[in-house]
């Protein structure tokens, strides 16, 4: 079965710096925006994109991250041929082993993409909220005749030295890959996303599983050996929201960045919309001493209490009298009566007793509320 | 089989609503910010765990198909079995059968294909969240005809006056359906019936060119018939005028009736729609109201049901009222005792208000 | 976006198959043993990645609901796009619409909510099995505002009355349509067109009250439009007749035929229905034929097509005939120059023969 | 969400003594009477007795088996919640292994099972071919208030010592699991069906695990350490066609099997049909030198030549004047002209050129013909 396009995306990673979000939890599976996941944003992508074929790689704490995935279907990609198709790790009878690398995670599974002959590769990772469309990407692949299209966000100059920037040519021909380099001679940020022709990947992709004193990772060792080799490739830039949501303090940001108005990442872009799995919840009730203003509220929620600047997931429980400003709740949460709740991460299906005061003002980072916290509490 | 098949026959149900049955079925009729009348029913049939459904339809039914799709939203998207909206659409010359017989007769594949030996049947205005696994082993073990499900009435409501009465005797069996509007004791047009049972019924009325089902198959056959009832006692009601329509999306605006429709068992299925979480901006003030993803809300509502994606601007007041999806409400509007049906515009600065008896109704895609 | 949408418009194709349309619409008739005319169309939109088909029915459309279920099988049950059937359901008593401007008028919304910005138009009755990204990618590079497929007869046969010829320029440009029997380039009532334009020429039709979108929408503008055709070369036919569907039947017993429907391109897809190969018993004798699964055979089958699920008994004959699903053909039977609707049973020691100009046709269902 | 009976499939095995059917294939899919695979009776009994919830465990050369089952469409298993879930060997950070032994297998997935909360669990694998109404089963467990339930087939006394024999009482209660009895005491045969009460197997799972001189499987150590506790054990008594296809002879004579009239094992019965892939191949096509007598003959076959006592799989060609007797030919396969086949089985896509002689029937099993045997032909 031919595809022009199969997505790889690369949904493993531990996600260390977001501490308690991650601890039974893969990265990708964080919830996000008041009902999503992290993951929905980039498989939406792929939807909205036209790309319906897509192995989703995963390996640490993979069990909420596969329930929540499960066939694809609200991506439209419960396909009994292609469609979604969770790769791990594979177990053959000698053992298996995680995946070592980025390349290397393709590599095992090159059968997989072998069977739909493909033209083109598009490596993506499941941990970042952005719209955008892979077509363009693939558009400007094709145009430009490249072997590798990358790609990258212009990131203000300061803060380049952070990044892997690609340093290219007038017509975005990248020449040098510049792994957080601390004097950088360009300010054009490498995504993590790539197009790549199939058959050239395949190869390096082959050579590169021989060399023992390789890392098998795209940034570190494929992009410069195709570099070295002189072969065609280019930027593409991308202009809109794009963010790593990798700690907590940018978790938390991100998260509020939606209350924002005037953000390119709208959940309300009918257009360009956001998949989730939808669990048929009531509409959400607010009663007579509710107040709510500037926050995104999901359904199945109830309010009886005062909540700014805040976004709630399902079936939340907000008692009267209760305060929430800056927070993150998540769902199935039940916080009583009488609480002050400030710049606080709650976790899912945690209960806040009556009169509870979490204040994480003074933090550097967000507080993230967990049953054991609230243990300790009382 | 021990187990059942559904049937909602919408056949005799008439267009109850008014605007909002000008170009759907009652069935389709919105309900409480994100339902559809039929997702109750719908939904209690897959909770019982009925893996087939057919629904006979009248007409204006497309709007009930787009609701419904392939049936995935309920779990019904199935090879074998599923959801199957049947439309009147048949052709033979020969069929002499009349009123819902002939759904009934151009329909017998559906029946006969089953492996079900019992039928639940259905109409779309009797609202409740249950399953009726009790109600079914009630039939089971009684080994009943036909079951009805039955509620008890204990305040009279002007939608109760269409609802047949249960006359039963000391053996607690049904011997009469009745038009006793002292007798509390009412049918909810739900009912459990063996297969064979249907199909001879469904042989008999045809062959005496009868038009309707229960009044004939059923309600003339009891006499002949071991008719036992089950008597549903959660919370439910009936929907089946414009004035029940507006007083129980109401009446769901208090705690009580809310929890019991909706966190009371499983949540009631419905189609699928990927809204965003309500946004609620700055100058939002929302009190005593259900709120359906989507909503984006910068102005004043009170007591109201909004449906998904309803835009409220800055300045406006939405006071007792439902408004349906998609709907937007220009900045300083005022509404009061209101039903928008979808895709309605209220430029600024207007002002409607109705009576909580006689709700101003608003028919669909309007821009006023 | 540069893609497509389909329409299959079945409103103006007359039920052409006798017997066989009693009870069906013709798109929804049994074709070459395990087919129905409709999966050529569907799986030439389906191979032309065509991911969202609208099917506008007039009548006798609930075999094509059945067949077509949710789309599944063609990969067309989709959360986002998909198949729909949309029969005529409208109750808008401000629509003038006529024919099968009502379609389009009462459907307006199925082409705003695609992102595509051409549709490809087809009817049931023009048989190939191909992809249509040629003819698309000409329609785009020249710009066109329509793009009709067609076909060089190169022999006369009585289904090429009905259809239109093509009128060209010297641009090769399309400039008119015509019932001129000289011209062998002959029209296959498969167009794409312009989303934005076929919107245009509907909202046109309707406000002169035309009721036939090609005739009135596109001929008569034809001057107006920017026309391009797309030559189809491969193997192909019309099906509009009772002769023509036991003729081109019968063609596929030829080997080349076979292959070049079947075997030049991916295979045509259909609805699943599980039957086990075809069982050949001790007895059986079968030649020239072809064969769905399902069938069990024991007696004689010769120069004929048996669908899925046929019975031959010992000792009977079957010659020159088309037998429809699960007919069962008793002991010592005797068939020639046949069309047995689905589910008929001949009963033992019978003989039945016609002629190839006037096969006998026997109805769905009958015991004879 | 809550669910009676969680089907548990086993469907690793290497099947070793099927040579070269199994040489790139797990034993469940190989190719089986004409169009199936064989854990299609499997998986189309569990769709006809209502259980919709089935883990498959797979790891022998799964990718075959994977791609056929795909996400479980034809069997209606096509669920985002529940359905059919593949579970291969789990790779966890420090590794994974394959399962060492049936119980193993179960235990290794104890959270799977554990999300549906079911009150029984169905054990079964893939590799037989019957057709078996598991509810029956399950009914039989609940009248007898079993703790676990074997369903049992009588076999010939002469053979009782090749087969797992369980003694019970007259009333069917088990008191003895006698693995291949020298004098055998009875003549049940276990078939490796199993119902257990899921909390009661849980936790002879658990404590199975700690045993390191366990095999961890169901026959040897989990029914024994059962009925050393006393607890209550009935057999099913299952009378119809069953069949393990063990071997290259039971494979071919259950094949054979297909074409006897009175078989129970019916592919025609429409109140128990046999699902798999249908990939909507054409009517097969016989020409006028077409001769077939007691055979089976998928879709999309063209046959111009003489195929009696023969099974034949999708797209099949069979040349002029050549003819098969006693064989099963795998899909795809292109038999030349003037051909003699007798009692062999053709793999998938091989190519017979015209002329060949296989002859099979002075062979203790019938030949297996794949690639490498017709080069040497030639």
């Amino acid at each position: 079965m031919k595809k022009q396009c199969v997505g790889m995306l690369l949904a493993g990673g531990e996600g260390k710096r977001l501490g308690l979000l991650t601890k039974d939890l893969a990265k990708p599976a964080v919830p996000f925006g008041g009902k999503y996941r992290i993951i929905d944003f980039t498989l939406s992508n792929c939807s909205n994109s036209g790309i319906q074929t897509v192995g989703v790689l995963t390996q640490y704490s993979p069990l909420v991250l596969h329930k929540h995935i499960g066939i694809g279907k609200p991506w439209d990609m419960d396909r009994q041929f292609d469609g979604l198709t969770i790769l791990s790790p594979y177990t053959a009878k000698r053992g298996g082993s995680w995946y070592s690398g980025t390349a290397d995670a393709i590599y095992q599974n090159i059968h997989y993409i072998d069977q739909y002959d493909p033209d083109y590769i598009l490596v993506i990772s499941g941990d970042h909220i952005y719209q955008m469309n892979y077509d363009d990407l693939i558009q400007h692949h094709e145009e430009k005749q490249s072997d590798a299209t990358i790609s990258v966000i212009e990131v203000p100059w300061e803060e380049a030295s952070r990044f892997g920037i690609l340093n290219t040519k007038d017509n975005l021909e990248i020449y040098e890959f510049d792994e957080k380099p601390k004097e950088p001679k360009n300010n054009l940020a490498s995504m993590g996303i790539y197009i790549f022709n199939w058959k050239t990947l395949r190869s390096y992709l082959l050579d590169d599983a021989e060399q023992t004193d390789s890392d098998h990772d795209f940034g570190k060792d494929i992009i410069p050996a195709m570099l070295n080799d002189g072969k065609r490739m280019f930027a593409y830039r991308f202009e809109g929201y794009w963010k790593d949501v990798g700690t907590i303090q940018s978790y938390w940001e991100a998260n509020m960045d939606l209350l924002e108005e005037d953000l390119s990442v709208s959940l309300n872009n009918k257009e360009w919309r956001t998949y989730s799995q939808d669990v048929n919840y009531p509409p959400q009730f607010l009663d007579s001493r509710a107040v709510v203003e500037n926050s995104l509220i999901n359904s199945g929620s109830w309010i009886s209490g005062t909540v700014k600047n805040s976004i709630l997931f399902q079936c939340v429980e907000v008692g009267t009298g209760t305060t929430i400003n800056k927070s993150i709740i998540h769902p199935h949460v039940k916080i009583g009566k009488n609480c002050t709740i400030e710049r606080a991460i709650i976790m899912e299906n945690v209960v806040i007793p009556d009169n509870t005061v979490i204040d994480g003002t003074k933090e550097t980072e967000p507080v993230v509320i967990n049953d054991e916290y609230v243990e300790q509490l009382t | 089989m021990n187990t059942l098949m559904g049937l909602i026959n919408l056949e005799h149900e008439h267009d109850f609503l008014e605007e909002l049955t000008y170009f759907r079925c009652g069935a389709a009729a919105p309900f409480a910010g994100r339902y559809r009348l039929i997702d109750f029913t719908l939904s209690n049939m897959v909770k019982t765990r009925i893996e087939e459904v057919a629904v006979f339809t009248n007409t204006k039914y497309r709007s009930l198909m787009d609701h419904v799709g392939t049936g995935a939203d309920w779990e019904l998207a199935r090879r074998h079995g599923g959801l199957f909206i049947l439309p009147p659409d048949w052709n033979d010359p020969t069929d002499i059968s009349r009123g819902d017989l002939r759904h009934f007769h151009n329909n017998r594949d559906y029946f006969h294909r089953s492996k079900a030996d019992h039928v639940l049947v259905s109409g779309s205005q009797f609202v409740a969240n249950t399953d009726f696994d009790e109600a079914f082993q009630h039939h089971l073990d009684t080994g009943a005809d036909v079951t009805l499900v039955s509620v008890q009435l204990d305040k009279s409501l002007p939608e109760h006056v269409p609802q047949l009465r249960l006359e039963t005797n000391e053996a607690g069996q049904v011997i009469n359906l009745t038009n006793d509007q002292e007798n509390k004791h009412a049918f909810t047009n739900v009912y459990i019936i063996k297969k064979e049972v249907l199909l001879r019924l469904v042989d008999q009325c045809i062959a005496f060119h009868k038009d309707h089902f229960l009044f004939h198959g059923i309600k003339e056959n009891l006499h002949d018939l071991h008719a036992e009832y089950y008597q549903y006692e959660g919370y439910s009601f009936f929907v089946n005028s414009i004035e029940s329509f507006f007083r129980h999306n109401m009446n769901l605006l208090d705690p009580d009736p809310y929890r019991e429709l909706f966190f009371k068992n499983e949540y009631v299925r419905t189609k699928i729609s990927n809204e965003p979480p309500v946004k609620y901006r700055e100058t939002a003030d929302v009190k005593d109201s259900l709120l359906a993803n989507g909503s984006v809300i910068d102005g004043d509502v009170h007591n109201s049901v909004l449906f998904r994606g309803v835009k409220v601007k800055k300045g406006a007041v939405v006071k007792n009222s439902i408004i349906l999806q998609r709907c937007i409400i220009e900045e300083d509007v005022h509404l009061e005792n209101v039903i928008l049906d979808k895709d309605v515009r209220i430029s600024s600065g207007q002002t409607f208000i109705g009576s909580k008896d006689k709700p101003f109704v608003v028919a669909k895609r309007k821009q006023i």
